[in-house]
């Protein structure tokens, strides 16, 4: 055994010059590691337009774009249930579906004077209520929900899934108690359908339509999720759900009302399963009780992909799912769903816990 | 002894987070039957370098020995298998099993029985008996029927050194296994060191900050501090260097013992 | 007398429960208008029970096994999900009990058919014949687009031979997973095969053939077909989904009912007693449900009164029958009900009777003409 | 003796089915740090525990500056004044270092002076600010955990083992850190493994045994009397100097 | 010698026990003690549920894998026999190669999902088995050629499982259970008439036969899997249940654990989907393949109580029951509730899924340790009020949930 103490210098000049030579590659592989999500999104971009004609690409992107903001739209309260306070609620589907029932009544039955009218501003009079009453009423029962449903199971996931597929069988039947077993047609407001028809003049992108409906899915599906960072990121209540989601108890010990807290996301996630449902069924234009659980596979990829819990990457999730679809939906339609769970497990095999981890497994 | 071949050896031994460098290109060599402190500040390292070393966490670069044979590339079980036993600083047990129930387990992975499944586990007395023989050595046999969950702190730190007294390693690694102990459960936990240590084949390892119980059982101290190891030797000399009382104990020899030590 | 014992299994809950709900309707009306309101065939009081299969093949064959072991029910009407009614239809000649399957599915009459299946409501061939008659003809270029499984392929394969004996040509198909909903793709595809083609001078038309909820027309219509000349076409549908039909005005096609089209009595009393007594129209299934009855009870009195299995295929085969829908009759050979059709143009209207106490702008099926069930060749394929 | 700041009065609690603590008396003089002592398992931990109302209290009162606080929602206690060290610590590891601290601060924005204070206490965790802090070592997580309970002030503080883990020179500064909340008139209650620490901090002292308070008095009487010490403590304190 | 059989687990609770006692007796008697096909049809479902509820809990109430990708085993068990059939015709021959056939599949599926869990943890490792059990539902679907798409397969039973096969003259009698329970309680003076009534006969045909090869399936799993977990290398499935990190600490290789009872768990479904498609002669992705499947089976675990074994045979014996015949109790209730506006609307027979939903909901609620958990806690409360243990909390291992 060496039997002198070898003291060594406690300055850290050597380890920090090493650190700063180095630091160029490390920060490489940082941004790499920090932002697979673009990376991802990049390739994606790149591979369909090597193969797809220019014009049909852009239609293709754009109408992919357009379905990741809608399903963005119908998947970001269920990741923010999940991410702020771990609440696996597989009943959003039905809260998508009650959203949709509930804009629907409003487009079709109260406003539909309005919705019926060529002018887009006339329109937008039955569309904004019919979106803020979908999430209004989505977050009422919200409320109902997390108290009678959500509220004995937390931190429980398994028995959240339980509970909340029970939960979804019974909102989902009392769709039907109210609103009748019938399909309920409702049209898309007047100034939404069709498409715009780029002039044919135009170099490059001549002869492209873009679809009205689909822009406007765009703008709102930005306008959520720019509101949504910013409440998570730049808030204090937004550290305070992230507190809550590891220990309730040590929340409370600070002096907060944590139940208070959570009763609150999970009405905002309900509520923003229903503006999600306006949209999903102003794009259907057939209203059904299992509308929205009919797309709950495709919500689990999105916010798996993104990992669980993160708004951002609910978002660059709903982004690819989009455009998978259409891209792989052009090229061989049947391969389509398979290829959306073969994106997801390829991601989760290089990682693990989703493009941007927010929880630990 | 420096002829010897030592039992457990460290080569560069280095892991980054993410920039920050927790182990800096450690090395050392323990040899058998010696019982090695290591100490440093709160941060040094000490439970990092623990962690490369029972396989918790991938180094970033550098070797582990054990007796010659590279452990490097091999998962956590496989270095609890060849003889590297770990008692975590954090307590870390089977919560909803019983006291014995977690003994057992590890004399059971001790003894390579965990994939038998024609057998019944209870008709296994010799396993039973052996764990109650390492719950009596802590002090905990009345405790044996008690789920881990409800028993108290100190209880619960006696146990984690159980569950490594069963698996019989060559390498024994404590991680501060007094903290939170009552005075009185203390020398349990120090008896039972001492007596590891005179069987003189073992390599222990102990992480701990209490200044009395190093000095008392160490036969040599190493200094981790910012990841790195500045000092390494015989007891007295290690804690008289300045570097050791102005970085570890903050203070003048005088006025340590009044408060830092339990 | 013993009475007849008649067990509607089909699913009254779950997707379909609409549809259900419009059969029981229309079953129970039809009794009523061809007994007079007696309800007794022959001196026989009828007996309807009512079972849910919930949409599950395996519930099914034990509830029409329990109509017909335990409850002795002559004859097993539905259900209406095709492949819940294929999952039943051995369960018939195990008991040697006349099944009455609701579902479209070409196999019911086909490959999985059985001496004691009868289908009076339309199947897929049908379907596809008619509307191939109802477009066909040289000059027309056609591009489909199915769901990608058995009615899907079945009806497309129907359509194209019907299509093709008109002079018409098919030329590109489409097939889609049953749940797509993002068409834009499909669409793309779609355009592309017809857009630049010369030699369809009587004109270009997209075909769907489509069941379930995410009907793709109104997806390919928001990316505007008519500017490459393209027109859309498609069957029948209940009036739900024709309200979205609203936004196709001119499209063409054919389709098995639409209470405006036929014209006679029995047409007659069905709507006025359909809207006294639910103020609304009756639907697609209603008529179905409605015609189904008036083969029962034609066939039980052809039998003289008699319920016995053998009588009563005796009497099925050949019979014809009258119906909301006009004259139908039973072909010996697969035991499908032929039946006219109609061709219809659709034209947008608000209409205020199509459902209780609402008012939608619709696309309203006007009537082109009747297609005489003489005029579709249907295959046997049994 | 001062005035009482907290008051336990045959305090009975029960974890699940089980009676763990059998009625406690104890008393905290406003001003005052009041060691409570015990064996492992004696019920010091879920003493305060209960007095937080994180279990269920079957039984005796809790009263804090005058009001009975028995059947308090943890939070109305907590802003009431009182903040709590656990055991455990409860760092929340996904969150960094700073939002630890900002929601520690349940007032409103950090004082700037204060939190000065902290990082000279404290030093790492000025240079782990933006860390996320489950990946701080096991003692620096333990400083977080009480600098979280001082960010604001607060009239009573309930610590639980704060020495365990830490280095002693952190603990040194830590005893000093004890002694400046002390001149600010917080009332301490501190369960303290480590005698020598608690010792030189603690005026009043109780010692608990299976649930219930054996022995209370002042921390200079007990510090004498070996043999009042081998009685409750089952050891000569001296022994391991 | 009981003691052996039952690896020493017993049901602890006198209540579970008489509860178990009269679901076994039912079971093993069943086609003498029920009359009709449903009550055959509910028998031969609980005895396939029992199998995949008790596989299932291996994996999740023993090791807390959550998996949802149990039901493609199942499928596979059940769409491994129907093709083997269909395109063989109807021989054990046939009947053998699909299973040996789909226990294969099940065999190579189970092992990636088994190292896929080395990588993929916890509840992605669960959403990922669910997206995968999707994509296999979707990939059956789209196979229409051969697996008959949604529409399903028929399954063509050898003979000698089919109704047409009488290994017995003539019929034997049987006592229907319902009735003469019914006819005791209304009529308890008429004993002889009810006795005659409840009376039946039994045409023992090839569909018993099917029916006792299920019980005889379902009771070795059982006994098996009961001995499996009481084993040395059950113990070390509940550590990887409770700390798998420090399972790996002492030396257990868990990933090989953990795809052990993966593989396990995937081919005693992979059989109880072999048994489902020749009882049911019938089989499709609705029944074999969904994910709403794959809830009941996870709620079925959960109400007999997890991690009890035990609680497979209670949970899907409760389930099924409330499956089957719920819709029937509404439609009784409803006779009274008729007339009523909106009561009427909501307990028709129409809502039964409401209530079903209802149910769900509360049995989760009310049962958190599930049946089997809860008796057993009640059994010992009962045991400790009687003689309370020395001290503290003595352990006794209740439901391991
Ligand atoms: N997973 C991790 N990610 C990032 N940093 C880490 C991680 N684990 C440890 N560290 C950092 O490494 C350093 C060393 O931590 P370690 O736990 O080894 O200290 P220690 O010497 O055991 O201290 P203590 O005496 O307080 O237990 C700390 O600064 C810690 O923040
Ligand atoms: N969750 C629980 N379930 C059952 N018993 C419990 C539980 N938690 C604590 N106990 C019991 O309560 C008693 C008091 O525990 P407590 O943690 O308060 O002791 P303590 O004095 O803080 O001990 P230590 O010094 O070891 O921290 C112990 O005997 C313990 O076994
Ligand atoms: C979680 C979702 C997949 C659930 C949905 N009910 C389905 O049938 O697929
Ligand atoms: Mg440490
Ligand atoms: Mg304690």
């Amino acid at each position: 055994m060496t039997e002198e103490t070898t003291a060594m210098p406690l300055s850290e000049t050597g380890s920090g010059s090493e650190r700063e030579r180095r630091s160029p590659i490390e920060w490489l592989r940082d941004q790499r590691e920090h932002r697979a999500h673009l990376f991802l999104l990049a390739i994606m971009l790149l591979a369909s337009i090597a193969v797809i004609d220019f014009r049909t690409w852009l239609v293709l992107t754009i109408s992919g774009v357009a379905m990741g903001a809608v399903l963005f739209l119908m998947a970001s309260g269920m990741t923010l249930t999940f991410g702020l306070m771990s609440v696996l609620n597989l009943a959003h589907g039905a809260f998508i579906s009650l959203g949709a029932f509930a804009g629907g009544t409003v487009l079709a039955f109260w406003l539909d004077g309005f919705a019926s009218s060529p002018s887009f501003l006339t329109n937008l009079v039955a569309i904004i209520p019919a979106l803020l009453f979908a999430a209004f009423i989505a977050g009422v029962v919200g409320l109902v929900f997390e108290k009678l449903v959500i509220k004995p199971v937390y931190g429980d996931h398994l028995k959240q899934i339980l509970v909340t597929v029970g939960g979804s069988i019974i909102l989902m039947q009392l769709i039907e108690v109210i609103w009748g077993p019938n399909e309920i047609p409702v049209t898309r407001p007047e100034a939404l359908q069709g498409a715009f028809l780029v002039p044919e003049a135009l170099p490059l992108i001549g002869g492209i339509v873009l679809e009205k409906y689909r822009l406007v899915a765009v703008v709102l599906g930005l306008a959520i999720y720019a509101g949504m960072l910013w409440i998570i990121d730049r808030t204090r209540i937004g550290i305070l759900i992230r507190a809550g989601v590891e220990s309730r108890e040590m929340v409370e010990i600070q002096g907060y009302r944590i139940h208070l807290l959570f009763l609150g996301v999970f009405i905002a996630g309900s509520a923003l399963a229903g503006l999600g449902g306006v949209m999903w069924g102003m794009y259907k234009e057939l209203l059904t009780p299992h509308m929205g659980d009919e797309m709950m596979i495709s919500v689990i990829v999105v916010i798996i992909l993104g990992g669980l819990g993160s708004i951002r990457g609910c978002f660059y999730g709903a982004l690819l799912v989009g455009l998978i679809n259409l891209y792989i939906g052009f090229v061989e339609p049947r391969l389509a769903a398979v290829a959306t769970v073969g994106l997801m497990v390829g991601v989760l095999m290089w990682r693990p816990q989703g493009l941007i981890p927010v929880i630990k497994v | 002894m420096s002829s010897e071949q030592a039992v457990l050896e460290t080569r560069d031994l280095t892991i980054n987070f993410g920039g920050h460098v927790a182990v800096n290109r450690v090395s050392c060599q323990f040899h058998k039957g010696t019982l090695t402190s290591i100490v440093g500040p709160n941060g040094a390292g000490k439970t990092t370098w623990f962690n490369l070393i029972s396989g918790q966490l991938k180094a970033t670069a550098g070797q582990v020995l054990l007796n010659g044979e590279d452990l490097t590339g091999l998962t956590a079980a496989r270095r609890a298998d060849k003889g590297l036993g770990r008692a975590f600083q954090l307590t870390n047990l089977f919560p909803n099993l019983t006291a014995l129930e977690n003994v057992r387990l590890a004399v059971a992975a001790r003894h390579h029985i965990g994939h038998v499944f024609w057998q019944m586990a209870s008709h296994r007395r010799d396993l039973t008996d052996r764990a109650m023989e390492y719950l009596t050595r802590v002090n905990l046999a009345n405790r044996a029927g008690y789920l881990v969950s409800g028993l108290p702190h100190g209880d619960q730190r006696k146990l984690e050194v159980a569950l490594m007294l069963a698996l019989e390693p060559e390498v024994f690694m404590f991680d501060e296994p007094t903290a939170g102990m009552s005075v009185d459960e203390v020398p349990v936990i120090l008896d039972l060191i001492a007596d590891i240590k005179k069987q003189q084949d073992k390599v222990i390892l102990l992480v701990e900050h209490k200044m009395d119980v190093v000095r008392s059982l160490s036969d040599r101290i190493v200094v981790l501090h910012n990841g790195e190891l500045v000092a390494d030797g015989e007891p007295a000399e290690v804690i008289a260097s300045p570097v050791v009382q102005e970085a570890y104990l903050g203070a003048s020899p005088d006025q340590q013992p009044e408060v830092a030590h339990g | 007398a013993d009475s007849i014992r008649i067990a509607h299994v089909t699913g009254f809950t779950g997707p379909l429960a609409p549809y259900a709900e419009q059969l029981d309707i229309g079953l129970n009306m039809g009794f009523e208008y061809a007994t007079d309101g007696t309800m007794k065939i022959e001196g026989r009081q009828i007996e309807i029970s009512r079972k849910d299969t919930q949409l599950d093949p395996a519930r099914a064959r034990a509830l029409v096994e329990e109509a017909y072991a335990e409850d002795d029910a002559h004859i097993v009407v539905g259900p209406v999900s095709s492949g819940v009614a294929l999952a039943t239809l051995p369960l018939a000649q195990d008991y040697e009990r006349i099944i009455m399957p609701e579902g479209v599915a070409d196999a019911i009459t086909g490959a999985e058919w059985n001496r004691y299946v009868f289908r009076v409501g339309r199947n897929s061939s049908q379907d596809a014949v008619s509307n191939a008659v109802a477009l066909g003809e040289p000059g027309v270029c056609v591009s489909t687009i199915a769901q990608d499984y058995a009615f899907g392929r079945d009806g497309v394969a129907a359509y194209k031979e019907a299509m093709e004996a008109q002079g018409g040509k098919i030329v590109h198909e489409e097939y889609l997973p049953t749940d797509a909903t993002d068409f834009t793709a499909a669409a793309q595809r779609l355009f592309d095969s017809l857009k630049d083609r010369s030699d369809c001078e009587k004109g270009k038309y997209i075909f769907a053939i489509w069941a379930g909820s995410s009907n793709p027309l109104g997806r390919i219509q928001d990316l505007d077909p008519s500017r490459f000349g393209i027109k859309l076409a498609t069957g029948g549908n209940i009036l739900a989904a024709l309200v979205g039909y609203s936004d196709f005005p001119g499209m063409q096609g054919a389709g098995f009912y639409y209470f405006e089209s036929p014209d006679n009595e029995i047409n007659d009393w069905l709507v006025e007693q359909h809207f006294d007594r639910h103020n609304a129209a009756p639907d697609f299934f209603t008529a179905q449900g409605f015609a189904q009855a008036m083969a029962i009870t034609e066939a039980i009195r052809k039998a003289g009164g008699s319920t016995d299995t053998e009588d009563l295929i005796a009497a099925f085969e050949g019979l014809t029958f009258q119906t909301p829908k006009g004259e139908m009759e039973i072909r010996a050979e697969d035991h499908q009900a032929m039946q006219d059709m109609y061709h219809f143009e659709i034209e947008v209207e608000e209409r205020d009777d199509w459902f209780a106490g609402r008012t939608v702008e619709a696309g309203v099926p006007k009537l082109i003409r009747i297609i005489d069930r003489s005029e579709m060749d249907i295959p046997v394929r049994n | 003796m001062a005035e009482p700041i907290l008051k336990l009065s045959g305090v009975k609690a029960d974890i699940d089915q089980y009676h763990i603590l059998h009625g406690v008396d104890l008393v905290v003089p406003k001003g005052e740090l009041t060691v409570l002592l015990g064996r492992n398992g004696a019920g010091k931990s879920t003493t305060l525990r209960t007095i937080m109302g994180l279990t269920t209290l079957t039984g005796g009162t809790v009263t804090y500056q005058g009001q009975d606080i028995s059947r308090w929602p943890t939070p109305k206690i907590a802003r009431a004044g009182i903040a709590f060290v656990p055991e455990s610590m409860g760092i929340f590891g996904l969150l960094t270092v700073r939002e630890n601290l900002v929601l520690a601060a349940v007032s409103g924005p950090m004082d700037e002076a204060r939190l000065q204070w902290i990082f000279d206490l404290f030093p790492p965790l000025k240079k782990f600010w933006d860390k996320p802090a489950g990946t701080l070592s096991g003692g620096q997580k333990q400083m977080l955990a009480i600098a979280r309970a001082v960010i604001e002030p607060r009239d009573l503080l309930l610590v639980d083992e704060p020495t365990k883990g830490l280095a002693p020179a952190i603990i040194n500064d830590l005893a000093d850190a004890f002694d400046q909340l002390k001149e600010q008139q917080v009332s301490i209650l501190l369960v303290e493994q480590n005698f020598n620490f608690s010792r030189r901090l603690g005026q009043t002292v109780a010692v608990m045994n299976d649930g219930a308070v054996v022995h209370a008095g002042t921390m200079a009487e007990l510090a004498e009397n070996e043999e009042l010490q081998q009685d409750l403590l089952g050891l000569g304190l001296g022994a391991h100097q | 010698m009981l003691s052996r059989i039952l690896s020493e687990d017993f049901p602890r609770s006198k209540t579970l026990t008489a509860l178990l006692l009269v679901i076994v007796v039912s079971l093993a008697l069943g086609p003498f003690l029920f009359d009709g096909i449903r009550a055959f049809t509910t028998l031969g479902m609980i005895c396939v549920f029992i199998m995949v509820v008790a596989a299932y809990d291996l994996m999740l109430g023993y090791t807390h894998i959550v998996s949802f990708a149990h039901t493609m085993f199942f499928g596979i068990g059940a769409y491994g026999v129907a093709m083997a059939v269909d395109g063989m015709g109807n021989s054990f021959g046939a009947v053998l190669v699909g299973i040996i056939g789909a226990l294969a599949v099940s065999f190579v599926l189970s092992l990636l999902l088994g190292l896929l869990s080395l990588r993929v943890k916890a509840i992605f490792f669960a959403l990922v088995t669910l997206a995968v059990a999707f994509a296999f539902l979707s990939l059956v679907t789209q196979l229409y050629n051969i697996t008959g798409g949604e529409d399903g397969m028929r399954v063509r039973v050898p003979r000698e499982l089919g109704p047409a096969f009488r290994p017995f003259e003539n019929s034997l009698p049987g006592i229907d259970v319902p009735t003469l329970l019914k006819g005791l309680l209304t009529q308890p003076w008429n004993i002889g008439q009810v006795w005659q009534e409840a009376t039946f006969e039994v045409r023992f045909n090839g569909r018993n036969v099917m029916y006792y090869v299920l019980v005889a399936m379902a009771t070795g799993v059982f006994l098996f899997l009961l001995r499996l977990v009481n084993s040395p290398f059950g113990r070390v499935l509940q550590a990887i249940r409770e700390n798998e990190f420090r399972a790996e600490a002492l030396g257990y290789r868990t990933v090989v654990y953990r795809t052990a009872v993966v593989i396990l768990s995937a081919l005693v479904a992979t059989l109880a989907g072999a048994g489902f498609a020749l009882i049911n002669r019938y089989v499709n992705p609705e029944n074999t393949l969904n994910f709403e499947l794959m809830v009941f089976i996870l709620l079925m675990c959960v109400i007999g109580g997890m991690g009890t074994l035990y609680g497979a045979i209670v949970g899907s014996t409760l389930f099924i029951l409330a499956q089957n015949y719920l819709q029937d109790l509404l439609g009784w209730v409803g006779q009274y509730t008729a007339g009523i506006p909106l009561v009427e609307n909501l307990l028709g027979e129409d809502h039964w899924l409401l209530w079903f939903g209802v149910l769900f909901v509360l049995s989760v609620y009310f049962f958190p340790a599930g049946v089997v958990g809860q008796l057993r806690i009640w059994a010992l409360q009962r045991r400790n009020r009687k003689s309370p243990p020395p001290s503290g909390p003595e352990a006794e291992p209740v439901a391991q949930t």
